[in-house]
């Protein structure tokens, strides 16, 4: 009933959604910004498809091997560079996505630059979707919980939430090993879906797709994420439908986040003050002290 | 071929370094990586490219023209994507740096195509040997322009008004202004200095390799990153010591590791350097305030 | 909760608007046989892509014109990838499931063609590539073929002409890290093995521009040629910076070197150049002359190699619909059934993997322009 | 000098800090006897704020020792020195703005509670338990502070006197032994101070806490403290009972400058 290229978008915003969903754990909730989730998606990507090509592995066995390989990594490189602040761990996670896509392209196992072919067609419309209300749940069951609590106050203020009791770094890296396990998992689908896997298409242009679902939709927004991985999935593909509009695609992202943040940076869903409201102490404060500027500390 | 190596490193960091300041300037008065830094660089090539190649200006002309409006872009980017989130998280200007730089390389790929534009050599082919390495004109006058340019810009910063007020706001940014200092002013002759410099690597790296493209800026971006948070960001010596490390380190890689890891190598650096120096080799160490 | 369920209602009715559209399947037209494109028309590679579509259109226009197809008209439904291949795999399936083509030209990059060979398998949907050289790429798959120089062709020629014409023996490879300079890489190193000696490798990243590493080891191991496995604009770039650091060899090249870009970029540099080659422009015969003709006529520009070979594979899918029938399985059993065809790339002939044997040409840079030589 | 002894809850040798070559604290021996209130005085710019956040683990000790509750902190993290019973106030309030009032709360409660990562996806009874200990703890600190009808308000919302109040009731859900507050009472009416003054004393009186402030407004600290220590240019120039420091000529002189 459904044709096959209507089903295709239907697993694709899926996927995106777990992808987006995960990233805005490390972004929206906890506010470390990520630019290299493709990294862990092109992990369990790889890792799922060689043991399914290889090993024969059964297909849940595969995913939950791909999100696992994808988490050891997530620890490996959040551990470390989680100590750093914004921008560090911004430009550190985009040079983490572009060595995994250098070491994909230069090994042999991985196929190189020429990808991985044959792998089995798995991924279905029903495991996508079993997949997505998954990572929904545990996503949320985390959101809403102590850890849950202590990853936004870190979002708010690291130094406060340190200050309260938090060991920020083990909360950062924990949040970083679930978002890291799922963008494995998502990855895992994309592979057993494409049949083909290439590291190209997990650089950081996949990044910024990503980046942009959780903004357009709306940073700490469950459903945010959601509806950004449909609308970044979708659109492109409705716009087929209009001929050239295709070419300002990628134009448009770039857009997409400026004005977002300019306009909207609680995305279009998001729950977030208004920036020239959010600390009323800290202008009062600044007020007081007889100082010109405000903006957040530390 | 060890020396010819070093030489090629020494070259190739040149460029980078320039790219660097740029970053590294910014980077020291509003704390912000202005990932849009590549696009300048990009911009930069593409209209020395249309000035020599269209306009038919002659190409020292056309390489200050370049640089004039490649400050001019900074300074619109500044203004349209940075300035109204001065206020806002971190987080929100970061992610209006990265589309901003996205919006560019994608707007010039729409405007110009992929096919690369080729850039007419203003110099006369000519090699130079030396006992130890073979050397260009070409590389001659990229390694030079950068030299001046350093040292042109060390000077504006340490002996000028302006650039003394710009170290003032790097420092303090309410003590500057409680000093009479318009910090709206100084951002933004930081960012048309820093784009102007952008604009010249993009000049000078299109003689260099001699084709210019839409999406030419991204690697050396993320590379002159690399090498402003190597040399210690906020560090103007230490952006350019940098760039020639970097330079240096990858172009080593590339002869004695593999050449295929050569991108790798900058980056593992960049990770290295973020873990066990994030102040960089020059910089302090920020204290963080609590 | 409302704003969620505000929201939930707006996602439905997106995803509703979604499904009507690609829902609603052009009308079944008579007489009219679909030919899908899929490529990159924007992005990084988006030069392949657009010319790969102009020849496409060169030739169904032709067709059209000429009425050779009898009542039957030709429609060319072109889809964009940006180069990234899971967007070919959108590209493949939105042509096959909503516009219902009966056959498709493309993948131009070969991960589009391994992304998408699988779907039109399931579909059954013949596809020809015009120029994914990925080796082993119509293995398995009998509804995949494709229309280019294989490598081992392509090298065997220049490699013997190499050795045997030009009398070089000491050779050093410089490729780039992606399918079609890997493949190439491979294949010539084999070759090169047997009838000479290789004496020094190197690799190098897709957009790189720096080669000056890679060519300062490569002048230590005192090569006597260069053998470049990449496309013109690197080559160009490598031919520059060889001359710069005063490394005055013999290069050579496969058909990613022809294109006047080549000339352009690298002008004095590229001088003597020899390259494989499927397709020479300069070609007096009167099917490469009236090609050359109605494409700059069309599209106000030469026709390069990807042009070409899409040109040809559009005219083996219009000779396979004519020899074998206008059903999707005729048209794939005619292309597979292709032989000594004479196309505007030589003859083309397809083998039993769906793969292409054609005739080389060897081209040489002379005096700022490609010559045959052979 | 006072020798250090059991009574006192914490007590530093010799501490000091530098940044670069700037000496921001230098020999600094603090004692704070368990149960009282205790002042911390001195002009802008005397080290007050940086003795308290090299005091909770902001800032490592460039020279010396910090011992609480006779054990050795110095050099721990800060939110090691949270767990071990140290809460703090912010000079500029750092609530967490984007989180109701009682998350706020919460997140103080966050080292008194254990739950981990299976925890919050499985929420077996012992683990609900738990979160529902921790809310009517911290709604008893809301309470106490006076903002129970606010829970759900955001943080950022509320009135600047309510914020600070929320950062006491923050600090304390974290159940210490040593309460830091830095400048309460900065930017409050007359009538707000007076209301502080109560709330502080309560803290000791009713919870039974130790307090060390700093504060600017002397009628305050006056007011409510029993043993008052004056830093100038990092050094700890004079302690005492409230009435000693009034008329100590080194803290007059450090307040109005040489020529007094």
């Amino acid at each position: 009933m459904l044709s096959p290229y209507y089903i295709q978008l239907v697993i694709l915003v899926g996927i995106n959604t777990i992808m987006a969903s995960s990233l805005n754990l490390i972004i929206g909730y906890t506010g470390q910004l990520s630019i290299g989730h493709a990294a862990f998606m092109s992990i369990g990507a790889y890792a799922s498809a060689l043991v399914t090509v290889h090993f024969n592995f059964p297909f849940i066995a595969s995913l939950l091997f791909g999100a696992l390989v994808a988490t050891l990594f997530g620890l490996l490189i959040g551990a470390p560079t989680l100590k750093l602040k914004g921008d560090y761990l911004a430009i550190a996670t985009l040079g983490f996505c572009e060595i995994v896509r250098i070491v994909f392209l230069n090994l042999d196992i991985t196929g190189g630059s020429v990808g991985l072919r044959g792998i089995p067609k798995k991924t279905t419309l029903l495991t996508v979707v079993v997949a997505v209300l998954i990572t929904i749940f545990v996503l949320n069951r985390i959101i809403n919980s102590r850890i849950g609590r202590a990853l936004i106050a870190i979002r708010e203020d690291e130094t406060a939430a340190e200050s309260m009791g938090i060991n920020t770094t083990y909360y950062k890296v924990i949040c970083f090993g679930v978002g890291a396990f799922f963008g494995g998992l998502g990855g895992g689908l994309f592979a057993h879906f494409f049949r083909f896997i290439q590291p190209n298409s997990f650089g950081f242009m996949c990044s910024i797709e990503h980046l942009c679902m959780v903004v357009l939709g709306g940073m700490g927004s469950m459903w945010g994420a959601f509806i950004g991985a449909t609308a970044i999935t979708a659109i492109p593909e409705l716009l087929r439908f209009l001929g050239d509009f295709a070419d300002y695609r990628m134009v448009i992202y770039g857009a997409i986040l400026v004005i977002m943040m300019r306009v909207r940076p609680q995305g279009i869903i998001g729950q977030r003050l208004s920036a020239d409201q959010v600390s009323i102490g800290e202008k009062l404060f600044n007020r007081w002290a007889g100082m010109g500027t405000g903006g957040k500390r530390g | 071929m060890f020396v010819q190596q070093l030489m090629n490193g020494v070259i190739l960091g040149s460029t980078y370094a320039l790219i660097a300041l740029g970053y590294t300037m910014v980077y020291g008065i509003i704390e912000l990586i202005n990932f849009a830094h590549g696009e300048i660089y990009m911009f930069g090539a593409f209209v020395g490219l249309l000035l020599v190649t269209v306009l038919d200006i002659p190409f020292f002309l056309a390489f200050l023209l370049a640089m004039a409006l490649g400050s001019l872009l900074g300074v619109t980017v500044e203004y349209l994507a940075y300035r109204p989130l001065r206020r806002s998280s971190r987080l929100s200007a970061l992610i209006s740096a990265i589309g901003a730089s996205f919006f560019l390389s994608n707007l010039a790929l729409l405007i110009m195509g992929s096919q690369p534009f080729s850039f007419p050599n203003p110099f006369e082919a000519k090699i130079y040997h030396t006992p130890l390495f073979i050397i260009s004109r070409v590389e001659i006058t990229v390694l030079l322009s950068s030299l001046i340019l350093m040292i042109a810009l060390t000077f504006f910063v340490q002996r000028t008004k302006i650039g003394k007020a710009m170290r003032a706001t790097a420092q303090d940014k309410d003590t500057a202004s409680l000093m009479g200092i318009n910090i709206d002013r100084i951002i933004t002759i930081t960012f048309a200095v820093g784009s102007a410099l952008g604009a010249a690597a993009g000049v000078m790296v299109g003689i260099y390799f001699r084709t210019v493209t839409p999406t030419m800026g991204f690697m050396p971006g993320l590379k002159g990153f690399v090498a402003a948070v190597l040399g210690g960001i906020g560090n103007i010596p230490g952006a350019m010591l940098g760039g020639i490390l970097l330079g240096i380190a990858e172009v080593m890689g590339a002869a004695y590791i593999s050449s295929q890891y050569r991108d790798a190598v900058a980056f593992a650096l960049l990770i290295i350097i973020l873990l066990f120096k994030p102040a960089g080799l020059l910089g302090r160490p920020a204290q963080e305030k609590v | 909760m409302s704003r969620k369920s505000y929201w939930m209602i707006v996602t439905a009715a997106i995803l509703c608007l979604a499904m009507a559209m690609v829902g609603c399947s052009p009308e079944e037209e008579a007489g009219v046989l679909k030919i899908g494109n899929v490529g990159p028309l924007t992005g990084g590679a988006a030069n392949y892509g657009i010319n790969v579509l102009r020849g496409i259109e060169v030739a169904v226009d032709e067709a059209n014109a000429s009425g050779e197809l009898g009542d039957l008209t030709l429609k060319v439904y072109s889809e964009d990838t940006g180069g990234d291949w899971s967007k070919a795999a959108n590209a493949f399936s939105k042509l096959i499931d909503v516009d219902k083509v009966d056959v498709i030209i493309g993948g131009v990059l070969s991960s589009e063609s391994e992304a998408g060979g699988p779907i039109a398998k399931d579909a059954a949907i013949p596809t020809i590539s015009p120029s994914s050289t990925s080796a082993g790429l119509t293995l398995d798959n009998p509804y995949l073929f494709r229309n280019c120089l294989s490598d081992e062709a392509q090298i065997e020629q220049m490699a013997e002409y190499a050795v045997n014409e030009l009398g070089l023996g000491r050779f050093a490879i410089l490729y780039t890290n992606n399918d079609y300079g890997v493949s190439l890489k491979d294949s010539f190193e084999a070759k090169a093995k047997e009838l000479a000696k290789v004496v020094a490798i190197e690799g190098f990243m897709d957009g790189d521009e720096n080669f000056k590493p890679q060519l300062t080891k490569i002048k230590q191991s005192n090569p006597d040629c260069l053998y470049i496995g990449g496309y013109y604009t690197e080559g160009a770039k490598i031919a520059q910076q060889a001359r710069e650091m005063d490394l005055n060899v013999q290069i050579l090249g496969a058909d990613g070197l022809c294109n006047v870009a080549l000339i352009e970029i690298g002008e004095e540099a590229v001088e003597g150049t020899y390259a494989t080659s499927g397709f020479y422009p300069d070609d007096p015969t009167p099917a490469v002359q009236n090609f050359v003709t109605a494409y700059k006529e069309k599209h106000g520009e030469d026709p390069d190699m990807f042009a070409a070979q899409a040109y040809d594979a559009a005219r083996i899918v219009i000779n396979a619909i004519k020899t074998s029938g206008p059903s999707s399985e005729e048209i794939r059993e005619g292309i597979a059934a292709t032989w000594n065809f004479p196309g505007i790339t030589g003859n083309t002939s397809i083998d039993e993997e769906g793969d292409t044997i054609k005739d080389v040409l060897i081209l040489k840079v002379e005096n700022g322009k490609f010559v045959r030589v052979r | 000098m006072v020798e250090p002894a059991k009574k006192h809850i914490l007590y530093t040798n010799n501490l000091g800090r530098n940044f670069g070559g700037l000496t921001a604290l230098a020999n600094i021996d603090l004692r704070i006897k368990q149960g009282t209130i205790m002042g911390l005085i001195g002009p802008n710019g005397a080290g007050k704020t940086t003795l308290f956040n090299v005091l909770t683990g902001h800032y490592p000790p460039s020279t010396g020792q910090i011992y609480f509750k006779s054990e050795e902190i110095s050099n721990q993290k800060p939110y090691v020195i949270t767990s071990k019973g140290i809460a703090r106030t912010f000079q500029n309030i750092r609530l967490f703005n984007q989180m109701s009032v009682l998350d706020n709360v919460l997140i103080g409660r966050h080292c008194r509670t254990a739950s981990g990562l299976i925890g919050a996806l499985l929420r077996w009874p012992a683990i609900k338990q738990e979160e529902e200990q921790a809310r009517k703890y911290a709604l008893d600190m809301l309470s106490f502070v006076n903002l129970e009808e606010k829970k759900n308000e955001w943080a950022a919302n509320l009135a600047y006197g309510e914020q600070r109040r929320l950062e006491i009731a923050r600090a304390l859900a974290s159940d210490p032994d040593l309460l830091l507050l830095d400048e309460p009472a900065a930017g409050m009416n007359p009538q707000e101070s007076v209301d502080l003054m109560t709330l502080i004393s309560r803290i000791r009186e009713e919870m039974k806490k130790t307090v060390l402030l700093i504060e600017h407004d002397m009628k305050v600290v006056m007011g409510i403290s029993e043993w008052i220590a004056v830093l100038d240019y990092g050094q700890m120039i004079a302690e005492g009972e409230p009435h000693e420091i009034r008329h100590n000529k080194e803290v007059i002189r450090a307040y109005l400058g040489d020529t007094a």
